[in-house]
């Protein structure tokens, strides 16, 4: 996007202080961090901050922070209906900055993945106002799960970029702002922050060398994006293989709503018995209602939805994307799929060398 | 888009004056696909009908909505206008502001804002009501009796007499039933047989009545004026059409040791034999279980002796298939078997027996030769004891006994006590009884009679113990009136067993998809209003297989249920409603949910094959309503969760469009 | 949320009334004149077996505060066994609404015969009464058909 | 008792595919990590030795999947659970697969981990586990070797099991357990015994994380229907997200009605929940009201008998006796 | 006040006894069968009546809630599922619950015990008086 990269002193901020930072930046503007569920589900979730409330160290939130650009579901516009007169509302309004705390590297890339999408002509004036008014803090991953792939993906977990990229410590949380605006944002908290000095330098220098050799011993450190990219449709579309992989799916939506990358949605009307909302919402290529049309959809099996969905993750979008894969081995679909099918495996399976019964 | 017009009834002033019906005319115009709007005195006058015509005709309407009194009033009216009109009556709905509104809604805006509300509903559903007809079948003119008791056999005759072929199937090898069996009946002491036996007579010798004995149902399709039934007809051994009845090969049989069910096993026949001196057919059975011939080959002497060559060892099963219009079951009752109520030491002594069994002891054709004699010595016993209400109201969930009240044995304990007073005026008659219920004509007098002029002794009180002791039955029994346990040393004890539907009407009711109770006795479609038929359409219910009966009831609701018959023979073609169920083959998955739930069996199952969307086709198993038999409850709606099920006139979007209407 | 001119709460309430029963129970009391308050709109269904737990939801997602079912007494179902559905049906539904928190006054199965028309009217004063002391549905409504 | 390893069902499936019996094996496909196993097809037993896994991870309900499989040409084999077999004779009541194109091997089972409550005991660095006796043993990439109580970490629907009897099979491996009552009603009561204030706060806060994934509906047995309503844009309450949170309430009541009286309380739709609702909560309500009120029933539990939904008793209490309010406990 | 306790002990009994009086018919079964009949001042089914209506009182000074042998033939033969002898026994547990109420203590079981008594009958008195 249009942030100007600016080189200026790291901040840092003893975690004692740690509530009193959030509860700044809660006042600057609305603050938005993970924190644990206090339900049945423990896990952290971005919950709108309010005094009390603990920042979750958890390696990634249940859900993706696309959320907060791209809703499940928004509503466009609003008919409100009358006897028989209509009359058409825009039920926007205007958006106000907001601060997104705690955002890892892979999330903070699937951002881009999203605005090549949302962000070129014709533009979505809604994810488009959205994403203006976010303001990144963005936190690296010293104890990476492993789950996590980011780094085939290019994805450096210890720079993850950002407004403000963050980095915690036993004792103190770093801030090292990465735009003007972040630049901004930290000046107006100087009262909670102390400069850094070269210690302070190398400490977050050594844990960005540890998180690096963190990354290199992940059980997925060695996946390889070589098979797949732009130029693979002939090679992969009519491989068999397609057909045992998506086997087990239960085609359910769980893969493609975790998903911080997956940008599919639909549009509907709703009558509300006093006019009609027109809303958007997420629709995921696993249904079978995906993309239907009135003669019909265009993938009729199970194995066809399954396949658009990876083809398009390794193949189509990189294809028309600079080379760019729309996955950032988050890990969330390796978590929560039900029969644990998922991208890993998908690329595992082409990796692997083809017997002579394989693809052409 | 439908084209609708609202016509809102002033009902003179009952609408008119709590409704302001300008209002309800006006708001309903500027609905959604309202094309026509207006209020009239009296809609369903012939001025207010022509005016609807008018205006369907000018404004080429495609649905109506009335505003006017209850449906239950008019409707049937307004459709026909619709249909005079030319569109089809079903496209009429009717918003019901007089009863529901303004008759019970005293303020003006009040009553106006829920007759607009309530226009908006019938309009919102008419938008979606679709053109129906009624569909039609033909009626095969031919009834089945299944059970050839006092009740098939009545039933049986009025249906002939009306002149439509009957079938009587029965599964003994005669006719009669339990009324063969007994002895006299109550009230009047005439003999069971002298009234049974011209009726069953008559029943042979009707042209329109084929009885179909020794044989039973196997299996039933089909719905109502079109069953279509296969009867197994079991070898007897003799060929029915050529034994002359004349009873010689059943002296002459040398398997003597058979127990003669019909006297309750009390004696024997040979294995060849005729149930009863009066059957019907009076023709000859074998029984394969005992007859040497057929079980070791060798023997052969009936037919040896048999003149008319009727014995034919090689006899198969035969399947009858027929087609009928109406079934009627009247599969009668049994006593209850009283061995698991050890306390009345049925098993351990021959002298406690059943009513039943006592019939045939008094009976001048039973065992005894009516003589009544100890079954264990012969000898005449002087004290008998009548035991009442054995195994009938008991509790729901006791393990023996059934919780109703079996209905016929206060008279016939009555009878029994008072013909043993009478013929033998030495023996002294205790009958226990809880309550004694006596709700018939001249019912009451009879048991009074039995107490005041027979000298029966009435304990109000129970048997609580039997004993056989010493070639006596040591009885205790509690006597609640005089406060005190009494000890009677009986010689004979009868048990008034209560009676339960026969065990062939459970399978049979499967077959015929007709609901029973958990007694297994038939449910009736209506317990007050329509008591002779079963909920399924075409079958109809006759003597005690719906519910303990005597004779005189019995052969009542023989007479109605044939009444009822006839009046479904008498119709070429059967009109169906259209609101019937109607289910989405693409939808539904054949799991049986909505058929469980459908009182009339309307729903068959079918495997159907299918070409996907994915270009495979596919064997998928589904549901299929028949439109003749379905009444339109709309049970199997709610119960298919795939929402493949829906109703005619009631459909899902309807409602929720009304539900919709008024909420907003 | 409905309000009359004294800004008093008025519930909207649905009534499925069955058509051989309750629907003539509820003419019934219209014949007598039995007044019961205007909020309660009646659907007419063959039976109250017809009414699927989607409907009952649906009221309440559209603005309904109180939705109460009417069908014929146990044994007198015109199809003979409908009710007897319906009662086991709305046990169910009803009992999980209110395990969800859902007050459960707001919901309620009467049986009414053709008879009943006192007893209609009754129990349409009483629920009304019941559902309007209970304030507006907040728990189950759907807050895009609020106007 | 025997054991049951993956050894043993690994010799079971060889000789069944060797003579014939079958010529598939439904079973589980090991994966990265301990816990991602995936259901797999196999048609030979080399592929078997290869990928084939049994351990505590393999709770996948494999009943579902025979609708589809029994469409193929012979025999497939499947290993059923205690939970398993009550979906498969559920299955089989509603007509819903051929039972002759199945081969069905019961298994005992003593409680199956999931993914989740693995996962929530060593949340980042899981690298491996390994099962003895009660004792689990999860390797971690930062903390070591983590060892916690096998029984006290097992999911909810595993901690009050309903029965450890395999109710249908062709064959039985191991010793058949008895249906047990592990209590699994007392998280239903302890929230009847709760205020309607408090219930109602508490679903908002559970059912509000729904994101209508469908993965609850997609994998329970009990969901069969060929198109489900809420996929059907003709049913009237088909949405493919929840726009408001009436939405939520709708969904999870309607889907818990449709599979009241068929549910087999297998408790997949709690395990594959990606935002850990507790929905068992919402089946096993249903259930324990059903027992309650209309005797005591368990789906699948016989094959062919009539749910209580479809059914009646003319003494059944009526529907105003059910409703159990605040601290509701029926008498 | 004292119609109160009755009320109350009433209510206990049926609590203690899961016997519902309602469920009688008056046909006197129990009665019929009672073995101990003639040695009782009030028999089973009036014991039945009289919890139903509430006559505790005389129950409780009553012998008759001793003589009951607790056979349990009442219960087997009542055609209502009634269970008049649980009654019996909750009655005689309110009596004899309280500490030292014993109606007689175990220790004088042996010399009352005499060779035909049948086992089951020990049983009974046992059952009756080691609560």
């Amino acid at each position: 996007m249009r942030e100007v990269m600016v080189i200026s002193m790291m901040k840092k901020c003893a975690k004692s202080n740690l509530t009193a930072l959030l509860h700044a930046l809660s006042v600057y503007a609305p603050l938005y961090l993970p924190v644990n569920g206090n339900g049945k589900d423990t896990r952290a979730k971005y919950t709108r901050y309010e005094d009390g409330m603990v920042y979750s160290t958890d390696l990634n939130t249940v859900r993706s922070a696309k959320d907060f650009f791209f809703p499940q579901t928004e509503n466009l516009v609003n008919f409100k209906v009358e006897g028989k007169n209509i009359e058409i509302i825009d039920p926007r309004t205007e958006e106000e900055d907001f601060i997104l705390f705690g955002v890892r590297a892979c999330d903070f890339k699937s951002f881009d993945v999203l605005d090549r999408v949302f962000l070129s002509e014709p533009v979505d004036s809604y994810y488009a106002s959205r994403r203006a008014h976010g303001i990144i803090f963005t936190m690296a991953c010293t104890r990476p799960a492993e789950t996590c792939f980011c780094t085939t993906f290019g994805i450096n977990p210890a720079e993850p970029a950002g407004d403000v990229s963050c980095y915690m410590t036993e004792a103190d949380l770093y801030l090292d702002a990465k735009t003007e605006r972040g630049e901004a944002i930290l000046a107006k908290l100087e009262d909670l922050l102390t400069d850094t000095d070269s210690t302070d330098i190398k400490t977050v220098e050594d844990q960005k060398t540890c998180i690096a050799s963190r990354m290199e011993k992940l059980p997925l450190a060695a996946l390889s994006t070589e098979k797949f990219g732009g130029d693979k449709l002939d090679t992969l579309f009519d491989d068999p293989r397609w057909e045992s992989l998506s086997e087990a799916c239960l085609a359910c939506g769980t893969c493609t709503y975790v998903c911080p990358t997956c940008q599919c949605y639909d549009i509907k009307d709703f009558n509300t018995g006093h006019g009609v909302c027109r809303f958007r919402y997420w629709d995921s290529c696993m249904y079978s209602e995906f993309t239907k049309m009135s003669a019909g959809q265009p993938r009729l099996t199970q194995m066809q939805r399954f396949r658009q969905r990876f083809m398009h993750k390794l193949v189509y979008y990189p294809a028309n994307n600079d080379g760019l894969f729309s996955c950032v081995g988050c890990g969330r679909c390796l978590a929560s799929c039900p029969i644990s099918m998922n991208i890993v495996k998908v690329m595992k399976t082409f990796s692997e060398e083809v017997s002579d019964n394989g693809s052409k | 888009m439908q084209r609708i017009g609202v016509f809102v009834c002033w009902c003179g002033s009952n609408i008119a004056a709590t409704v302001d019906v300008h209002a309800v005319a006006e708001a309903a115009r500027h609905e959604p696909g309202v094309v026509f709007s207006t209020d009239y005195q009296y809609m369903c006058s012939q001025a207010g009908q022509n005016m609807i015509i008018e205006a369907v005709k000018e404004h080429h309407l495609t649905g109506l909505v009335i505003c006017s009194c209850s449906p239950r009033m008019h409707e049937a009216t307004f459709r026909k206008t619709a249909a005079n009109a030319g569109i089809n009556p079903y496209m009429v709905e009717i918003a019901n502001i007089r009863e529901q509104c303004s008759w019970v809604h005293k303020d003006m805006a009040a009553g106006t804002e829920k007759a607009i509300i309530l226009a908006k509903a019938a309009i919102a559903k008419v938008h979606l009501n679709t053109a129906l007809t009624p569909g039609e079948s033909k009626v095969t003119k031919r009834a089945l009796v299944i059970g050839g008791g006092i009740a098939g056999i009545q039933t049986a005759l009025d249906i002939a007499e009306a002149g439509f072929p009957v079938d009587i199937v029965e599964k003994e090898p005669t006719i009669g039933g339990k009324m063969a069996q007994l002895d006299k009946t109550f009230p009047t002491l005439d003999c069971a047989a002298c009234i049974l036996t011209p009726k069953m007579v008559d029943a042979a010798q009707n042209e329109n009545i084929r009885i179909i004995s020794y044989a039973q149902v196997e299996e039933v399709g089909g719905f109502v004026g079109n069953f279509h039934v296969k009867i197994r007809k079991k070898a007897r051994f003799v060929n029915e059409d050529v034994c002359t009845g004349c009873g010689l090969c059943t002296e002459k049989c040398p398997q003597k040791k058979v127990p003669n069910a019909f006297n309750l096993n009390m004696d024997n026949h040979r294995a060849i034999y005729i149930p009863f001196a009066q059957a019907v057919p009076k023709v000859a059975v074998i029984d394969p279980n005992y007859c040497t011939m057929l079980k070791t080959g060798k023997c052969g002497v009936c037919a040896k002796v048999c003149t008319a060559g009727a014995i034919d060892y090689k006899q198969q099963d035969q399947i009858i298939e027929e087609e009928y219009g109406a079934i009627v079951a009247a599969t009668g009752y049994n006593p209850i078997s009283v061995e698991k109520f050890d306390e009345f030491a049925y098993s351990q002594s021959k002298d406690v027996i059943t009513s039943l069994e006592f019939e045939r002891l008094t009976n001048a054709a039973g065992p005894t030769a009516g003589k009544l004699l100890r079954p264990s010595d012969g000898e005449h016993p002087h004290t008998i004891v009548f035991v009442q209400c054995v195994g009938s109201r008991c509790a729901a969930n006791a393990a023996k006994g059934k919780e109703y009240c079996s209905k016929i044995c206060c008279m016939y304990t009555a009878k029994h006590a008072m013909l043993v007073r009478d013929k033998y005026p030495d023996t002294d008659v205790y009958v226990f009884y809880i309550d004694v219920r006596t709700p018939g004509k001249n019912f009451d007098e009879f048991y009074r009679r039995a107490v005041e002029e027979y000298g029966v002794h009435y304990i109000k009180g129970m048997v609580g113990k039997i004993t056989p002791e010493n070639g006596k039955l040591k009885v205790q029994g509690s006597d609640l009136i005089a406060d005190k346990q009494l000890h009677i040393d009986a010689d004979l004890v009868v048990l008034a067993a209560a009676i339960e539907p026969d065990k062939s009407a459970r399978p049979l009711a499967t077959m015929l998809t007709a609901s029973m109770d958990t007694n297994d006795f038939f449910t009736e479609a209506h317990p007050k209003l329509r008591p002779v038929e079963s909920p399924t359409a075409g079958i109809f219910l006759s003597g005690t297989c719906q519910g303990p009966k005597d004779i005189p009831e019995t052969v009542s609701q023989a007479s109605a249920a044939a009444a009822k018959v006839i009046g479904l023979l008498s119709k070429n073609t059967l009109k169906g409603n259209p609101c019937v169920a109607q289910s989405d083959e693409w939808m539904c998955n054949g799991c049986s949910s909505c058929a469980n739930v459908c009182p009339y069996g309307a729903i068959t199952y079918e495997n159907k094959e299918f070409r996907m969307p994915d270009r495979s086709t596919k064997v998928r198993r589904i549901a299929k309503v028949n439109p003749a038999v379905c009444q339109g409850c709309g049970a199997c709606t709610v119960a298919c969760p795939s929402g493949a099920m829906d109703l005619n006139g009631f459909k899902n979007n309807q409602i929720m469009a009304e539900v919709d209407a008024i909420c907003k | 949320m409905q309000v009359n001119e004294n800004n008093e709460f008025r519930p909207k309430i649905v009534a499925f009334c069955c058509n051989w029963c309750s629907y003539a129970g509820a003419d019934l009391a219209g014949n007598n004149r039995l007044a019961y308050p205007a909020d309660i709109k009646i659907i007419r269904v063959p039976c109250s077996c017809r009414v699927n737990p989607m409907f009952i939801l649906r009221a309440f997602q559209r603005g309904a505060d109180g939705v109460i079912l009417c069908g014929c007494h146990p044994g007198d179902c015109h199809y003979t066994s409908g009710n007897y559905y319906t009662r086991r049906r709305m046990a169910m539904l009803f009992s999980m609404l209110n395990y969800l928190g859902i007050e459960k006054e707001r919901t309620r199965v009467e049986w009414v015969s053709a008879a009943e028309g006192a007893k209609f009217a009754a129990t349409m004063q009483d629920f009304a009464e019941k559902v309007k002391a209970l304030g507006p549905n907040k728990r189950l409504e759907d807050l895009r058909c609020k106007q | 008792m025997q054991t049951i390893t993956r050894d043993i069902l690994l010799e079971k499936a060889a000789s069944l595919l060797a003579s014939g019996t079958v010529n598939r094996v439904l079973g589980w496909k090991k994966g990265e990590f301990i816990y991602d196993v995936t259901p797999a097809v196999f048609t030979n037993a080399e592929d078997m030795y290869r990928h084939f896994t049994f351990d505590c991870f393999c709770g996948a309900n494999f009943s579902k999947y025979l609708i589809k499989e029994t469409q193929k040409e012979g025999k497939v084999l499947v290993f059923l659970k205690p939970c398993d077999s009550y979906s498969f004779n559920q299955l089989l009541t509603e007509h819903r697969f051929d039972r002759e194109k199945v081969y069905a091997v019961g298994i005992p089972c003593d409680g199956m981990m999931d993914a989740s409550t693995v996962k929530a005991l060593a949340p980042e660095g899981l690298t491996g586990a390994e099962r003895n006796g009660d004792a689990l043993i999860l390797h971690t990439l930062y903390d070591g070797d983590v060892t916690v109580s096998y029984a006290d970490h097992l999911p909810d629907r595993c901690k009050h099991c309903k029965s450890k009897k395999v109710v249908a099979y062709d064959e039985m491996l191991g010793e058949n357990g008895e249906v047990t009552d592990a209590g699994r009603f007392d998280e239903v009561a302890a929230l009847e015994a709760m205020t309607e204030d408090e219930r109602f706060a508490f679903w908002q806060n559970e059912l509000s994380r729904c994101i209508r994934c469908n993965a609850c509906r997609d994998v329970c047995p009990a969901c069969t229907c060929e198109k489900c309503v809420f996929d059907n844009p003709g049913s009237g309450v088909e949405n493919k997200a929840i726009s408001d949170r009436f939405e939520e309430k709708l969904f999870h009541v309607i889907r818990a009605f449709h599979v009241a009286g068929r549910c087999t309380d297998c408790g997949e739709c709690s395990r594959v929940c990606p935002q850990n609702i507790p929905l068992h909560l919402l089946n096993r309500k249903f259930i324990y009201d059903i027992d309650r009120n209309y005797g005591d029933y368990m789906a699948g539990a016989e094959e062919g008998s009539r749910a209580p939904l479809v059914n009646y008793q003319i003494a059944d209490p009526e529907a105003g006796e059910v409703v159990s309010g605040a601290g509701g406990d029926k008498v | 006040m004292e119609q109160n306790k009755m009320a109350s002990l009433n209510t206990q009994i049926l609590r203690m006894s899961g016997v519902n009086p309602r469920k009688c018919m008056r046909c006197g079964k129990c009665s019929g069968t009672c073995p101990a009949y003639d040695e009782m001042e009030y028999h089973p089914h009036q014991f039945v009546h009289m919890v139903e209506t509430g006559d505790i009182a005389s129950l409780l000074q009553s012998e008759s809630i001793y003589k009951c042998l607790s056979c349990f033939a009442c219960v087997e033969r009542c055609p209502r599922g009634v269970e008049p002898a649980k009654l019996i026994e909750a009655i005689r547990s309110l009596k004899t619950r309280p500490v030292g109420q014993n109606h007689i203590t175990p220790d004088e079981i042996p010399a009352l015990l005499d060779e035909d008594l049948p086992q089951q009958a020990i049983v009974s008195a046992l059952r009756k008086y080691m609560k």
